[in-house]
């Protein structure tokens, strides 16, 4: 038979979750043998080009997280066209009408599930500091021109909402674009407008985006008393954090283990193409939410 | 008088030598490169471009400038997919769709023209405002087709090619005819040239600037709703950063910035470059952070390998 | 006294296509005057930019005071002491007069840039010379001429041993003409090596000892004593061939009034203005610098927005929307500033000849016809002589006399001229040339059509006008048949009331 | 003599008076806009772009263009974070930062001065360069930064006012003098309003290019750095896009695309034009897609305010 040739295809090459995706897929292909193609596809356009080029080198299969869920019509049809197996990563794809797609099986995470883990870790520390829901202000970092930035951000708010946060106490601080310096400049525009809050609590689609608003909060005196603030991700932005000698209000991120994503994924489309054995339909992991505290032994515990 | 003939040609022609000399490197060098599945998928890869390219050679030669066809390509394929969503009437999806990109074309030309706003503001705030009605009329989400019939507007194949590829061919050859062998086309370079020689030489300078930043409305709506029919879906932010890659492309094929000068073949030369580069990097695993890398070099080395040219024929 | 000389020995240059010097050799000396003469396109400035530094030869070499030099760059030049005065203007228009004179060079006060200084210098600089200039105005303020004079006090004040002119008087007036002869004189007086290109030859006899003559980027002669030479062998020298009168002029018979203007009325015109012009009538316009002649015609034409005022041709109101309706109505215009209105740079010559009159012959009403542009521009360059090693040859590489044929043939291709305008159309134009427009002009007007000429020169205006009109101050100050057009009766009309 | 200079004056600072009103309006409608904690938040969130915003008007002011300044602030924010862990020193940090922005500032100058390459193609290869470099280096993960003294650089203040705005502040005044009281910044004028004609006036047109990328990239870097240090860390995907804003604030402050024409004041308006609009839309609670579309409408606004007046000046 052929060689075993799979496509990693994910749509933000730049971002340091997906390069560790990469790396345990990479270590997938070095241990069953099969060579691991990777694009990144930041846009519907380069994922179409993607696919044709993986079929040109006469791949059998991919792995995708594509730049919108939207987009999954057209990854099924192009598979199909060059009659290659799809997986999906991270995100579920779904059709036009939002449904998700059948045939194409999913191993992820859903961002309003982890969004809402978020809002927990943050009413847990809360309770603990003895805070009134009332005086709490919730910052929400937002850049919902993505729709999995909005879904994210939403979850945690709705938690909080749901333990009886008012809803005029949450604050939208709308970031230009997605870097820690833009979430910065609108999070320090929301402490401005805001000041009649005790406390605060902030949260974004990304660690980027939460440290943001934590050194906004500093240059105003919003310290890790008054402030929590939690992430998503586990990357290396939110464990520099955790290494600062003296403890930031940065106080935890919601860790996704990129490892099982991109190891086990590029494994079980290799037994899909070499077995023919189907992976399940839906595989969906969950995050965990880690602190200064538990870090090196949850860390440890995921392989990272 | 044969000599220095050749060697002209020899210059006016040399980025497509250098283009079919890298071709054929490839070709034999890397795996996989030249098959018909590969040589297809490259030209659908720069197809949007293709097209884009094409009337932003006009804008270009008339000393203009247009930020905005990212904008419009997301605008018209959201608007595209919502109207088809709502009357499924492909013919008023693709219209409404165009329409909505001519318009938007002759906004920013009559801004430009009349209102003598500076091209690289006005293109720039309408790129925003376009960005932000995508957004707004679609919710921020991406809009999907389900329309068969307008899919087929991007999948179907004649002879073997995609449909989008030959609307690119078409576009190269319209424009290409237009450029070369037409008034409009003549008057756009003298505009560039020298607008106000132009306009005492009796050419409508405003008029045309207006028609020029509206047929690149149009064409850039035309490629917006192509790319919503190839991904089945209108979505709000694609293609962020597609100005820059058209004006590279431009660039890379001779076009000056300083207006005046066009050449359709260098544009197509320029498209052609940026998807092999891409596509040559993504079949032989260049990792993603090395790509930037190489993209860079190669841009540099296309432009220094024509600079050089043009010094050695001038000193020769 | 000071024997610094400079010697042109064997000097070459090619461009594709173009010999443009082949072996040149002459040798200009200190407190001497050397006139530089030859048709568009013999090489002149040519020469001058391999003097400034600009090109480097092909072949020979220059001598300064004996010694061989190699310039690699202006600034090489300038520090050998040689300061030249190109022919197209070249100066930054965002900058002051001040700043643009010691562009380079500017003084300099614990690192800051001493404007102060700057400007006093300059001031002095220019009253010396007689300049009544703002150091401390923008360049792109003032008028050609005074661009022109500021030019002028850069070189003169880079104190270099060797200044050359390269057609200084193109856009002077004839006041400020004056200023700069009397500027060369005293230039001469103290021991600098002048070189001086000109058209005209009456200058040339004033200012020049000695001349040497271009043919085809050959030196045809060099004269050692201006005055012992004939005018009409340095025409022949020239031009290669006999010019008896050169203005050429045959009276005609004039029809009807065709154009007729009335009530014209701009932004930079004093009062509303009426004239008329009569079918094969040739009618000069002339005016002292900033008469306002130039804004009259472009209003006329539509280049600029009126704020009153009709045409009307053959009875017909002419639309003012533009240069394409006064086009397409029969009324062109050349306009006086040749770069930046005149010729589209990067585009050939055929594209220049051919940008306006296309329009008639399209295929299909659509589609160019090329080989008929072609035909078409090849006929106009070897009618008007035009020096270019091909139709294609971009314009802004021709010499700027050959220019300026090129944009008389976008014109004279118009199947439909009815009104030709021409602003200064001989402006930096050889003689052998001149007498070739002059030709033109008087069987465009045999044909029956209006002529208006603006000119400056005042031999030239009573040379080949039936009529003159003459204007002042954003007025029409007097009118002249050519029977009564004589030189004081014209300038006693141009010239402010002296009160 | 008197009232031509009052009009004269007035279209000089129409921008500046037009800014003025803004404020005004915004301070007494715009609840919370006029406090100090925001016009310092204010003026800290256009730190960088100001900074930056001053070398970029140079090398427009010289008929130039730089589209490699985002990357240039992510790399040498990357870079100094690395070798801050490494070397535990913050000299060296910030040398090496500074140095690596010169050099990448310098490679520019070079490529576009003396190999004649054209500006927009050789920023663009080194945009794309010095972002793949920013990545590879850091394996594109973010650099945490501990030390307490380089984080005081951003965080420190003076007088009540954070160090960053002050060394923009610096920044304005420094490039304020040199464009109009040095040779440097004059010369800069003429090559942009004439290169030709500055060459033959003796300007060393090629050296003085090679200085303002120069100064450029040294200035970008040290933007970077004080970015790495205000988010106290290099983050390797920071500033993407920041070359237009950058560009927009510097046209919208009146200078020039075609060169030659640059004014300090002017850009320090548009800076702040740019920065108080995102933060009123903010401070207004404006939906992030309906900012998109304010956004535009607010650039478009002020260039056509400055375009009417201009032609109100000019018939007037
Ligand atoms: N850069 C160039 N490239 C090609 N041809 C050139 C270039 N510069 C000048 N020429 C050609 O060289 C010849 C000499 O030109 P030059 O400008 O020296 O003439 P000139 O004697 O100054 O004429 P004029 O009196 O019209 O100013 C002309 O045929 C001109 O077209
Ligand atoms: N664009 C302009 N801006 C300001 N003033 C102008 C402009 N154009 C013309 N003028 C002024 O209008 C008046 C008429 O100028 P015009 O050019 O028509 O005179 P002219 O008789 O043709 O003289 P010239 O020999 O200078 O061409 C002059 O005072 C001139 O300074
Ligand atoms: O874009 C996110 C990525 O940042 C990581 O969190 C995994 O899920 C993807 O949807
Ligand atoms: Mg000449
Ligand atoms: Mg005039």
């Amino acid at each position: 038979a052929d060689p075993v040739k799979i496509g990693f295809l994910v749509k933000q090459a730049e971002e340091p979750w997906f390069q560790d995706e990469w790396k345990y897929a990479e270590q997938a292909a070095k241990d069953k043998g099969f060579t691991l193609v990777k694009i990144g596809i930041p846009n519907g356009e380069k994922m179409m080009a993607a696919i044709d080029n993986l079929a040109a080198q006469k791949a059998q299969g991919f792995v995708i997280c594509a730049p919108d869920v939207k987009l999954g019509a057209a990854v099924a049809r192009a598979a199909k066209r060059h009659d290659l197996k799809v997986i999906s990563v991270d995100d579920q794809l779904v059709d036009g009408a939002g449904k998700p797609i059948a045939g194409i099986p999913h191993m992820g995470i859903s961002g309003y599930e982890i969004g809402k883990q978020v809002g927990l870790g943050l009413l847990e520390e809360i309770k603990k500091r003895g805070w009134n829901l009332n005086e709490v202000g919730a910052l929400r970092v937002a850049f919902d021109q993505l729709p999995t930035g909005r879904e994210r951000t939403m979850g945690a708010i709705d938690a909080l909402k749901a333990a009886g946060l008012p809803a005029a106490n949450v604050i939208d601080a709308p970031q230009a674009k997605t870097d820690t310096e833009n979430a910065f400049n609108a999070a320090n525009i929301a402490f401005t407008k805001n000041p009649k809050f005790k406390h605060w609590v902030a949260m974004g689609m990304n660690d980027e985006a939460v440290l943001g608003a934590v050194r906004a909060g500093e240059g105003r005196g919003i310290r890790k008393d008054e402030l929590i603030a939690i992430g998503i991700g586990g990357s290396q932005t939110a464990l520099n954090e955790f290494t600062k000698p003296a403890p930031t209000a940065f106080f935890g991120t919601v860790l996704i283990s990129p490892k099982r994503h991109g190891y086990e994924t590029a494994a079980n489309m290799h037994s899909w193409i070499t077995t023919n054995q189907a992976p399940p339909a839906v595989t969906l992991t969950s995050g965990t939410l880690m602190t200064r505290q538990n870090q090196t032994e949850l860390r440890k515990q995921m392989g990272l | 008088m044969k000599k220095p003939l050749n060697r002209a040609w020899l210059t006016e022609h040399s980025m497509t030598l250098g283009y079919a000399v890298l071709f054929l490197v490839l070709a034999v060098s890397v795996e996989n490169f030249f098959s018909a599945a590969n040589i297809v998928g490259l030209m659908l890869s720069v197809a949007q471009i293709g097209m884009v390219a094409c009337t932003m050679m006009l804008c270009l030669a008339s000393r203009d400038f247009d930020l905005s066809v990212g904008s419009t390509i997301a605008f018209a394929g959201v608007l595209g997919a919502i109207i088809l969503e709502h009357t499924q009437s492909v013919t008023l999806a693709v219209g409404g769709g165009l329409l909505a990109g001519a318009l938007i074309g002759a906004g920013n030309g009559v801004l430009i023209a009349y209102l003598k706003v500076n091209a690289l503001i006005a293109t720039l705030a309408t790129m925003l405002m376009v960005r932000g009605l995508a957004f707004i009329v679609s919710q921020g989400q991406a809009v999907g087709i389900a329309d068969e019939g307008f899919i087929a507007f991007g999948d179907a194949r004649i002879l073997g090619l995609p449909l989008p590829i030959w609307v690119t061919g078409a576009c190269f050859l319209v424009f290409g005819v237009l450029l070369n062998h037409t008034v409009f086309g003549r008057n756009t370079l003298a505009i560039g040239g020298n607008p106000e020689a132009a306009r005492l030489a009796g050419v409508k300078v405003e008029k045309l600037r207006v028609w020029i930043f509206l047929l690149q409305g149009l064409v850039t709506a035309l490629a917006g709703l192509i790319l919503a029919s190839r991904i089945t879906s209108g979505q709000p932010n694609s293609a962020t950063g597609f100005e820059l890659d058209v004006i590279s492309a431009c660039v890379l094929g001779g076009v000056s910035l300083q207006g005046g000068k066009a050449r359709i073949f260098g544009v197509l030369i320029g498209v052609l470059i940026m998807g092999t580069v891409e596509n040559v990097m993504n079949l032989m695993n260049v990792d993603a952070f090395y790509q930037y890398l190489m993209r860079g070099l190669i841009l540099l080395a296309a432009v220094l390998l024509d600079q050089l040219k043009a010094r050695g024929s001038k000193h020769g | 006294m000071n024997t610094a000389s400079l010697q042109f020995d064997q000097v070459s240059k090619v461009f594709p296509g173009v010999k443009a010097l082949n072996g040149v050799s002459f040798e200009a000396r200190a407190g001497q005057v050397h006139g530089l003469l030859g048709e568009n396109g013999a090489g002149k400035s040519t020469l001058l930019k391999i003097l400034g530094g600009q090109y480097r030869p092909d072949g020979g070499r220059l001598l300064l005071n004996g010694q061989a030099c190699h310039f690699s760059s202006a600034s090489d030049a300038i520090k050998a002491g040689i300061a030249v005065i190109h022919q197209e203007l070249q100066y930054v228009p965002e900058l002051t007069v001040a700043e643009n004179v010691l562009l380079g060079r500017l003084p300099q006060r614990f690192g800051f840039v001493d404007k102060k200084a700057a400007s006093a210098m300059v001031a002095a600089r220019l009253a010396a010379i007689g300049v009544d200039l703002d150091p401390d105005a923008l360049m792109i303020d003032l008028s050609i001429a005074q661009r022109q004079m500021a030019e002028i006090c850069k070189a003169v004040l880079q104190d270099a041993q060797v200044i050359a002119f390269d057609e200084p008087t193109s856009s002077l007036s004839h006041r400020e003409s004056e200023v700069l002869f009397k500027l060369v004189k005293d230039l001469r007086a103290s021991g600098k090596t002048l070189i001086y290109i000109s058209h005209r030859l009456e200058e040339l006899y004033a200012l020049c000892d000695c001349c040497t003559i271009f043919r085809d980027g050959r030196k045809v002669a060099t004269h050692p004593v201006m005055a012992d030479v004939p005018r009409d062998l340095l025409i022949s020298d020239m031009v290669g061939r006999e010019v008896s009168d050169i203005y050429d002029y045959r009276p005609r018979q004039l029809g009807q009034e065709r154009l007729q203007v009335r009530g014209m009325l701009g932004e930079h015109l004093a009062a509303p203005l009426d004239f008329a012009v009569r079918a094969g009538e040739v009618l000069g316009f002339f005016g002292l610098v900033g008469a306002g002649r130039s804004e009259l015609m472009r209003l006329l034409y539509g280049a600029d927005a009126r704020s009153q005022g009709q045409v009307l041709l053959d009875g017909q109101t002419v639309s003012a929307k533009g240069p394409s309706a006064a086009i397409e109505a029969g009324i062109v215009l050349c306009p006086e500033d040749r770069k930046e209105q005149g010729i589209l740079a990067q585009s050939s010559v055929a594209e220049n000849i051919n940008i306006s009159c296309r329009r008639h012959g399209l295929l299909g009403g659509l589609f160019l016809r090329h080989a008929r542009e072609a035909a078409l521009a090849d006929a106009f360059i070897k009618r008007l002589r035009i020096k270019t090693p091909n139709r294609e040859q971009e314009i802004r590489l021709l010499s700027g006399g050959n220019q300026q044929k090129v944009i008389l043939a976008r014109w004279l291709a118009e199947p439909d001229l009815k009104v030709l305008i021409l602003d200064e159309p001989t402006r930096g134009i050889d003689v052998g040339a001149k007498n070739e427009i002059y030709r033109i002009i008087h069987e465009v007007a045999e044909s029956g059509c209006c002529v208006i000429v603006i000119s400056s020169e005042l031999p030239e205006v009573l040379g080949i006008a039936d009529r003159v009109i003459v204007m002042r101050e954003g007025r029409i100050s007097g009118e002249l048949d050519r029977s009564a057009a004589s030189e004081t009766a014209v300038l006693r009309m141009a010239l402010p009331d002296l009160v």
